[in-house]
């Protein structure tokens, strides 16, 4: 059997999918282009579930291993790989473009294929991204990504479009800057630029606090934590629906992926030290964030800031493991903080991307994102507000859908680090739901309030495919998560074995 | 001992010129058409004969005057491609554009000849011969416009500040010249290796106004200023011109006397590019922001390009030459295509000049703004453009060099920089088109202008031929 | 014999003293192309010192060249000025200021 | 002090007075002469240097094409007058600061225990037969003979730029007719009705 | 035997899936049929399980369905546990629930959400299901969320009215701070006994009560028990609206009238007694939380109680009764007497059922009006709602010998018996409180079956009885609101093999039931022997009171108001939680957002730094653009300053 490259295949395919496109181009025959824009996006899909279907669960190192030599006068190579970590983030990738895809059918009117396209190869450079085993590599995708994004808040998004996709850019750019100073350091001392072989390196204090340092600063920007946010609201408000849905769903997962990348494994010392702080963010992120965006009038800031909240969930799970093993002294105690990130964040992309997604869908009928310009859209559009009903209880957290798994494994593991963390921390128990139903009575009950929404359109078939797709993830997930937490067991394992011994140099 | 086959190109390059010249004076055309064409073919001639050269091994020749390395081939090469991509983008702006018959092609080719002496000097003496056969014929060209106002007074702002620098640089290199006792570059380094500490001051006298005549060549802070006023007034095919192939001469320039004549005293001149650099890369990111006219700003820009690039001298090591070389070298296509871009833009009457020009292109030639997307991103350094590694072999340099701290003040500046690439971007992209007349460009511009593009592109996702001759050139 | 210092010095301060003039100068681009001469006679006699002391011909004929170069730019800049003149009748170094910012 | 280095120090003298008159006078005609008085007393140096085929170019060629050359332009551009010196009232503390700055460190810098060559013997004198032009016509033909073409190019290269730049094309020159344009003329051309 | 399981607790979901998602295919009848066939299943095969394992004393169940998740040291899994208790709530619950599902047909007959409020109910019960089946906190966690959901979505059933969708809201998130205090319970379960596994944290309970302890603030080594076991009963709280979270009960009356029967009078707010009874092993090794809940059962069950006393919306007043009686179940469990709390639990699931459905029959036939005031002398109209109404109230009110005052009597019995902390005012309150449950539930029939009719004449004349469906379940339900109590006091209290069997942990040296069974002589005796007792009289006089003032002299009222403004004033506004949560929480909240938004991320982070850089840049940007004035001599200059300082740094440091 002729092995396929799958992961060059579900990187260049949609790549060279998006030139297609492209050269398909103009509006006339837009239809062609999204026909085959689904088309690939659904081959990726098949080659995922492949990929999937050979993926080794006990297997936690690096899986389906391309190495290539690249640039051999940096020493900088193109070496894929997954691991458990990446694994979901892969999967998670083939499905939210496929989702974005179906529903941007009937919503894309102008440059059509352009949009598709941004679609397309962002999806190649998530999956590179989260498969790189190189850093350059890591790094050029990382960077790379900017480009299509920018590009589609800036063409497609709101009124404040130039603003937020400027914003964006620069935040994350200037974020991630340092990050590349640190990969070079460190491949100076490792003689290599393969994440592997950074975890081998030993740094004396001083020297991980400042990779530390800089690594966060990367990852910070794209979580987003507390207080290099402000991008995400702007940026979430502003882009289109399928911008939003990748910025949520895939973007945000990026920081954590570099923490349990990059800063656990890395320079765990650090991370022991300032631990403190890192939790103080989390929290920040959680209550802080959780309390404004109860003050939202615009939906997608309202979803943007919860966004913001739950993934300081992750970050507080990915953190948390420190002072879990150091008060239990058992490392087995800390997968479930870690491994609450992990589902934190996968469950995060499929809820928080559907409310896009929906929040689209109403924008294209109504041309406003303003919670006061609804109400009683439920009397219109029944299925579609149960549907909605359904990802904002996932973004409410309640038992049965995915939302609750990772909030539920976080609040555990944080009582054992200390009651105060998990006391914080479930208060988003209360504030998710006040501010998610709050939005949703407003905008979904109530007496039908204006002429545009007593004639509003009906959901087209594409825009519902994709929300059923989404539903029934949501509720698969938090009703049988099990499958998904084995994709990633052995992985976190071996993150947390790197993350829990000292690199100081003896 | 003299070698002449292996200055050929030159030999090359100076009978051609000099049957152009004839021939502009004495067949009557119409549109320059036979003078491009003989332009062309010169350049066409002279790389083949640079490449066929290319493996000669290294030779002092002319009794040290000259010297053929790899080096001095490579910077050829460039000069040469570029050039002919210049000459490609200028045809049409010069046939609309009032700019005398041949002459310039006639400049051009004598300014290029100057570049080929200057990167392959090998005494002060060829050095500074080549460097104002280089000057001169650019002075005239940036003057040329005869009926503009700009155009003079760039050319004479440049004309002055140009001799003052020549004038600083010939002041260092006589005191080098006292110090050491030779003017032939090997024998400098010898002289300067063999200089104790001591007496070293003379030669830091003569190395602070080597620099600075250097710096002038290259456009960096503080020698900086004429540039962003050539490049504005200039005609767009002159600042092409002088955007490109004289950076990579000016790389030439440096590498020579600096590496090459005064490598024991890399500590000095290493601090002396270090600031240099730092107030490039800041006065060039921070100005280019507040520019309107995208001519400007792209001179503003490659003043802080210039910056960078000096990063890997001040690495002193041959990985960072190597990388200053890719650097230059992508930095040359980069420019090629920006300017090149305002060049094929510009109409009769029409100088493309300001940055709301080029408002909604994605609306009216989507090709052309994707490409000119390409360049700007690797401008500003985003992968996976050639930018991106370029900058990237240049902090790698960096940090082996143990000089953290610049790297990170280099890339703090990059994200600066980024932001006014991206509100080109953001013009082409994101605004409505004032005008929705299509742009037309001419097909075989239209194809030189794809290819510099997707080069970018291209060298950004297989850019390792590329580094590993740069690695070749100085290890 | 002439001592070095003395002569380097004198080269120091007419060198000097051109870069002053241009400095100081607002009105004539004539005195400019004039101090540019001036400062290449410096560097000039720079060579010839050092040519001389160090009984090596080679700066004595980079010095031959360099005449031939300062002439070839005196052409140049005259023609520029000629040029600018054309345009503004006047050459006024304050005048030339269309470029800036 | 000897004779020579009596006469050196008149001409270094004038030399620099000469050279402040150039950047100080008003006339351009006048800054031309004082330039030229500069390169004869330069000359005068270089003589004593035992550059004697220099100094003589310096003059011959010099002075005696390019000086021309300014002052012909001076001359035609006919400006005789200048505003008044703004700039040097104003600016002269920094114009000495810089003349000091450098100056001072030169000395500094060629100060015997810095400079090999002060603190060395002085150069002998070159023996009676010495010709400087004979010494220099060895070389340039033969070991200098690429920089010397190139030069030869620079000069060409002045030629050509100096035309092209001040050359104002024949339509300025002559009045020539275009008889083929004004027979092919149509009424529309000349007419222009008035609305 | 675990299908039966699996059958029991599934058939609802797909009974709810089909209706809901093939509502409009299947239409009207199909929806309620499949339900009603769904919770039929349930309710016969939770019967065959009490058979089995409560009467014939068969074996406790517990079995893991699935692993939900593992994480190694932690797994969490759906499991089943069935054993006495368990099988207890099934049979109240799916009985409810049938009735309720039965009597929707008539109460929802013209509403054009039939299908939806069927799959609505029957997921409810399914909810229900898995809460009171669950074999560790996950799953009971699971069941209690989704029972909150379906309320809040069931109470917001009519979405148009605002009330409605709000009062939905309130109750969801008064539920959520409950959850709030569950959920770090059982972090803190997890924490300190490695799993969440009912069985397994039973078995290593006395261990840990014996010695860990925890300090939430520095230096307060409190006894992790009792951390725990307060944490979870402020879940409990939540979901049984004991004070201070009671509010969101009344308002979850804007939801429709079976609803209130099923889910905010037998089943759903029970979860927090349930819950209490099933951790009787952990609770009865902390007096501290013992003694916490006793005072907040008894403080919920006198002073909600009189709230009740001037609520005219016939709904309301249930409501507040059920506040009231809840309150003595909780009372209950505060004595450790958590069979009685159960007991409470199964009669008043049967009594307050009726009252609320009779009361929903009595709004049908008022044609949706609930204002008392505009009711009166609707007995000779609808006869069986009235009869069926009035055995509730006599239960509710705890007149010998209906169910409620064998329950109630035991609570307040085993109060008097107490000796733990507070024993005394709760006793003081649940006495009173006999007379003010009388009070209002007379007021209540009173005003609404009796004297003069004050409706206008155009609900007069439609006044009818309501339809079979609607009175079948009242009639019902009637029977065990009468006898249940009787029938069970003996086995579920008294019995050396009681009915709960081995689910309820007592510490004998707090089992005040089983002193009180020293003094039980049998149903009929505690009856009699209730005429001497002060309970019995207050009740009494709670009637007469009723009658004298909405009979006798129904001006009255107003009088008594007019003369104590101030109590009126208080109890209309309800002790003020209302006002002081809006004001604290919700405005805080909402200042607090406002303050963070506005002041901290826009004006400082945003505004500030990242703007505010931007804007420096600028600035920067433009003073440098100034720098480059156009003039030769400035550009000279600046090369000049640069060779100068260069020259002169470099020349000084070597």
């Amino acid at each position: 059997m002729i092995h396929l490259p799958y992961l060059s295949t579900l990187i260049w395919l949609p790549i060279l999918g998006a030139i297609v496109v492209l050269f398909l181009g103009g509006d006339k025959n837009a239809h062609l282009s999204r026909m085959v824009a689904l088309g690939i996006a659904i081959i990726s899909l098949l080659i995922c579930c492949l990929l999937w279907a050979d993926f080794s669960y006990t297997n936690a190192g690096y899986q389906f291993q391309e190495n290539v030599s690249w640039i051999p006068a940096y020493g900088i190579n193109y070496a894929l790989g997954v691991d458990g970590i990446s694994m979901p983030m892969v999967i998670l990738s083939t499905i939210t473009t496929l989702v974005v895809v179906l529903a941007s059918w009937h919503s894309i009117k102008r440059h059509v294929a352009q949009y598709l396209a941004t679609f397309l190869v962002m999806q190649g450079m998530m999956v590179g991204v989260f498969s790189a085993v190189d850093s350059i590599l890591f790094y050029v995708f990382w960077e790379a990504m900017l480009i299509p994004i920018y590009l589609n808040i800036g063409i497609w998004g709101g009124d404040n479009r130039v603003y937020a996709s400027v914003k964006f850019f620069i935040y994350t750019f200037a974020g991630s800057a340092l990050m590349l100073v640190a990969i070079l350091y460190l491949r100076v001392h490792a003689h290599s630029f393969m994440i592997p072989d950074f975890y081998a390196l030993r740094l004396t204090r001083p020297v991980q606090d400042l990779i530390f340092i800089a690594f966060l600063l990367a990852f910070a920007v794209k979580v987003p934590m507390w207080p290099v946010h402000t991008w995400l609201p702007d940026a979430h408000t502003e882009a289109p629906a399928g911008g939003s849905v990748v910025l949520a769903a895939l973007m945000l997962k990026l920081g954590i992926y570099g923490f349990l990348r990059f800063n656990l494994p890395i320079t765990p010392d650090t991370g022991q030290a300032i631990i403190w702080g890192m939790i103080v963010l989390a929290l920040i992120a959680i209550v802080y964030i959780g309390i404004i965006a109860i003050m939202q009038k615009d939906m997608k800031r309202l979803i943007a800031y919860s966004s913001i909240s739950h993934m300081g969930f992750a970050v507080l799970g990915t953190f948390m493991v420190y002072i879990i093993v150091a008060k239990t002294g058992n490392m087995k105690d800390a997968y479930l903080s870690l491994e609450g990130a992990m589902i934190q964040m996968i469950s995060h992309a499929f809820s928080t991307g559907a409310l896009f997604i929906g929040i689209g869908i109403l924008y294209d009928r109504i041309h406003s994102r303003m919670i006061h310009d609804y109400g009683g859209v439920a009397h219109k559009l029944p299925v579609f507000a149960a549907l909605m009903m359904v990802f904002a209880l996932s973004n409410v957290g309640l038992p049965g859908t995915s939302g609750f798994v990772g909030e539920f494994m976080i609040i555990l593991s944080a009582f054992k680090a200390s009651f105060w963390v998990a006391f914080l921390a479930a208060s988003t128990l209360i504030l998710g739901a006040a501010y998610t139903l709050w939005m949703y009575k407003r905008v979904f009950f109530g007496k039908i309030t204006s002429e545009k929404i007593e004639n509003i359109e009906p959901l087209h078939f594409p825009e519902l495919l994709a929300l059923f797709i989404l539903a029934a993830i949501v509720i698969v997930m938090g009703v049988y998560p099990l499958p998904v937490l084995d994709i990633f067991h052995a992985s976190v394992g071996q993150i947390l074995h790197e993350s829990l011994m000292s690199k100081i140099p003896v | 001992m003299l070698d002449f086959h292996l200055i050929l190109p030159e030999m090359f390059v100076l009978g051609m010129s000099c049957v152009v010249l004839l021939v502009d004076l004495f067949v009557k055309q119409r549109q320059q058409a036979l003078t491009y064409a003989l332009t062309q073919l010169t350049m066409i001639g002279a790389l083949i004969l640079t490449v066929l050269l290319y493996s000669v091994p290294t030779t002092v020749n002319f009794h040290g005057m000259i010297i053929h390395d790899s080096l001095a081939s490579i910077l050829r090469i460039v000069i040469y491609v570029s050039s002919i991509f210049v000459f490609m983008y200028s045809r049409d702006y010069m046939r609309h554009q009032n700019t005398g018959q041949g002459e310039p092609y006639l400049l051009g080719l004598f300014s290029i000849l100057g570049m080929m002496v200057l990167v392959s000097s090998y005494n002060f003496i060829t050095l500074y011969l080549g460097l104002e056969l280089m000057s001169l014929p650019i002075y005239a060209l940036v003057a040329l416009q005869r009926d503009s106002a700009r155009a003079s007074e760039a050319g004479m702002k440049y004309f002055i500040l140009g001799a003052i620098a020549s004038g600083m640089l010939l002041y260092g290199m006589s005191m080098l010249y006292g110090a050491t006792g030779s003017l032939d570059i090997a024998n400098v380094a010898y002289g300067v290796a063999a200089t104790d500490h001591l007496h070293q001051l003379i030669l830091i006298f003569g190395l602070v106004f080597v620099v600075a005549g250097l710096a002038f060549k290259l456009g960096v802070v503080p020698f900086h200023m004429w540039l962003p006023d050539v490049y504005t007034g200039a005609p767009n095919a002159a600042t092409l011109f002088i955007a490109v192939a004289p950076k990579v001469a000016a790389f030439g320039l440096l590498a020579r006397l600096l590496v090459y004549a005064m490598p024991t005293l890399e500590l000095q001149w290493s601090e002396l590019i270090i600031i240099i650099s730092i107030l490039s890369m800041f006065v060039g990111n921070f100005v280019a922001i507040a520019q309107t006219n995208i001519k400007r700003m792209l001179a503003y820009s490659s003043i802080a390009h210039g910056g960078y690039m000096l990063l890997g001298f001040a690495a002193t090591t041959p990985a960072g030459y190597s990388a200053a070389l890719f650097y230059t070298i992508v930095y040359a296509l980069m420019s090629l295509g920006g300017f090149g871009m305002i060049t094929l833009m510009a109409k009769k009457g029409f100088e493309a000049e300001s940055i709301e020009d080029l408002r909604g292109l994605n609306e009216r030639n989507p090709w052309l703004a994707f490409l000119m997307l390409i360049i700007l991103f690797s401008m500003a350094g985003i992968p996976p453009t050639v930018g991106f590694f370029a900058k990237l072999g240049l902090l790698e340099a960096l940090v082996s060099a143990h000089l953290v701290w610049l790297a990170v003040v280099a890339l703090i500046l990059a994200v600066v920089g980024a932001y006014y690439y991206l509100r080109v971007i953001k013009v082409m992209y994101f605004d409505k088109a004032t005008n929705n007349q299509p742009i037309k460009i001419s097909t075989d511009s239209t194809v030189a202008f794809s290819i510099n593009g997707l080069l970018l592109l291209g060298l950004g996702l297989f850019p390792s031929m590329l580094i590993h001759w740069c690695h070749l050139i100085f290890s | 014999m002439l001592p070095i210092a003395d002569v380097l010095i004198v080269t120091a301060i007419v060198f000097s003293l051109s870069l002053v003039g241009i400095v100081l100068n607002r009105h004539n681009l004539i005195v400019l192309l004039m101090c540019v001469e001036l400062m290449l006679l410096a560097v000039n006699t720079n060579f010839v010192l050092f040519a001389h002391y160090l009984n090596d011909t080679a700066g004595e004929v980079f010095v031959f060249f360099i005449l031939a170069v300062a002439a070839a730019e005196a052409a140049i800049g005259l023609a520029i000025l000629i040029l600018i003149f054309r345009h503004k009748r006047t050459i006024n170094v304050d005048d030339l200021d269309l470029l800036k910012g | 002090m000897n004779l020579v280095q009596f006469i050196f120090y008149i001409f270094s003298a004038l030399l620099i007075m000469s050279s402040l008159a150039v950047i100080l006078s008003r006339n351009p005609v006048r800054g031309v002469l004082f330039l030229v008085f500069a390169f004869i007393m330069s000359a005068g140096i270089w003589i004593i240097l035992q550059a004697e085929f220099l100094g003589l170019v310096l003059i011959l060629v010099y002075v005696g094409a390019v000086m021309t050359l300014f002052l012909f332009v001076v001359m035609m551009l006919n400006i005789e007058k200048l505003p008044p010196r703004t700039g040097v009232k104003k600016y002269w503390p920094y114009g000495i600061l810089i003349l000091l700055i450098i100056v001072g460190v030169t000395c500094y810098v060629i100060g015997p225990e810095h400079f090999a060559l002060a603190a060395g013997p002085a150069p002998g004198e070159h023996s009676a037969d010495y010709s400087n032009v004979n010494a220099l016509g060895m070389v340039i033909y033969t070991k200098y003979v690429y920089a010397f073409e190139v030069a030869a190019v620079i000069l060409l290269v002045a030629i050509v730029a100096a035309i092209s730049l001040a050359f104002r094309g024949w339509a300025g020159l002559s009045k020539r007719q275009n008889i083929a344009k004004q027979v092919q003329t149509t009424p529309e051309e000349r007419i222009r009705m008035v609305k | 035997m675990h299908e039966i399981i699996y059958a029991l607790v599934l058939f609802p979901l797909l009974g709810s899936v089909i209706a809901g998602f093939l509502g409009p295919q299947i239409g009207r009848a199909g929806a309620h049929w499949v339900t009603i066939i769904g919770v039929g299943v349930s309710f016969v095969l939770s019967c065959l399980l009490f058979k089995g394992i409560v009467m014939d004393d068969g074996a406790t169940l517990n079995f893991n369905a699935y692993t939900w998740v593992a994480s190694c040291s932690f797994q969490f899994d759906v499991g089943f546990l069935i054993d006495h208790l368990s099988v207890t709530m099934l049979v109240i619950v799916t009985f409810v629930s049938l009735l309720v599902h039965i009597y929707s047909i008539g109460y929802m007959h013209d509403d054009p959400g039939y299908q939806r409020f069927f799959a609505y109910i029957s997921l409810f019960t399914f909810m229900m299901l898995l809460l009171v089946t669950g074999n560790n906190f996950f799953q009971l966690f699971l069941g209690w969320e989704g029972v909150g959901l379906v309320s809040y979505l069931l109470i917001s059933f009519w979405f148009s009215k605002n009330a409605a969708t709000s009062g939905g809201l309130k109750a969801f998130l008064v539920n959520r701070v409950g959850d709030f205090g569950m959920i770090l319970g059982m972090g803190a379960i997890l924490t300190f006994f490695g799993t969440i596994d009912f069985a397994s944290v039973f078995a290593q309970a006395p261990a840990v009560a014996a010695h860990t302890t925890f300090a939430i603030f520095a230096n307060t080594p409190w006894s992790v028990v009792s951390i725990i076991c307060i944490l979870l009963f402020i879940g409990a709280m939540g979901k049984s609206a004991q004070v201070p979270l009671h509010i969101w009960l009344p308002e979850s009356m804007e939801g429709p009238t079976p609803i209130s029967a099923l889910i905010h009078a037998a089943t759903m707010v029970t979860a927090g007694i349930y819950m209490v009874a099933r951790l009787s092993p952990l609770y009865e090794l902390s007096s501290a939380a013992l003694s916490f809940i006793l005072v907040i059962g008894a403080t919920t069950a006198l002073f909600t109680g009189i709230v009740g006393v001037v609520q005219n919306d016939i709904k309301r007043v249930i409501a507040y009764s059920t506040l009231s009686q809840l309150g003595y179940m909780v009372t209950a469990l505060g004595v450790s007497a958590f069979s009685a709390g159960v007991f409470h639990l199964a009669t008043h699931a049967a009594f307050k059922a009726l009252l609320f459905l009779g009361a929903g029959s009595v709004i049908l036939g008022m044609h949706h009006e609930q204002d008392m005031r505009k009711m009166g002398g609707l007995a000779k109209y609808m006869p069986i709602t009235y009869v069926t109404f009035l055995i509730g109230a006599l239960s509710l009110a705890a007149i010998p010998p209906f169910s409620g005052f064998y329950s109630k009597d035991a609570i307040i019995e085993a109060v008097h018996l107490s000796t733990m902390p507070g024993a005394h005012y709760a006793y003081f309150a649940v006495v009173a409180g006999a007379f003010v449950t009388a009070l209002y539930t007379f007021r209540a029939v009173f005003m609404t079956f009796h004297g003069k009719p004050r409706m206008d004449a155009e609900t007069k004349s439609h006044l009818r009885e309501s339809p079979w469906v609607v009175w079948l379940p009242l009639v019902i339900l009637a029977v065990p609101s009468a006898i249940l109590g009787a029938l069970w006091i003996q086995p579920m209290l008294f019995a050396s093999d009681p009915m709960l069997g081995q689910a309820i942990t007592v510490d004998p040296k707090y089992d005040v039931l089983k002193q009180l069974g020293t003094h039980f002589h049998g149903v009929w005796a505690m009856a009699a022997h209730s005429v001497v007792t002060l309970p019995f009289w207050f009740a009494i006089a709670g009637v007469a009171v009723a009658w004298v003032f909405y009979i006798w002299k129904p001006h009255w009222p107003a009088k008594v108001v007019k003369h104590s403004r101030w109590l009126h004033f208080i109890l209309i506004k309800k002790y003020g939680f209302d006002d002081f949560n809006d004001l604290v929480f919700v405005r805080g909240t909402k200042r607090m957002a406002n303050f963070f938004y506005n002041v901290c991320d826009r004006e400082i982070i945003d505004n500030g730094l990242v703007n505010g850089s931007g804007r420096l840049i600028q600035s920067m940007s433009l003073y440098l653009k100034r720098m480059q004035t156009g003039y030769m001599y400035h550009y000279a200059l600046a090369m000049i300053i640069g060779v100068l300082v260069f020259l002169l740094w470099q020349v000084l440091i070597n």
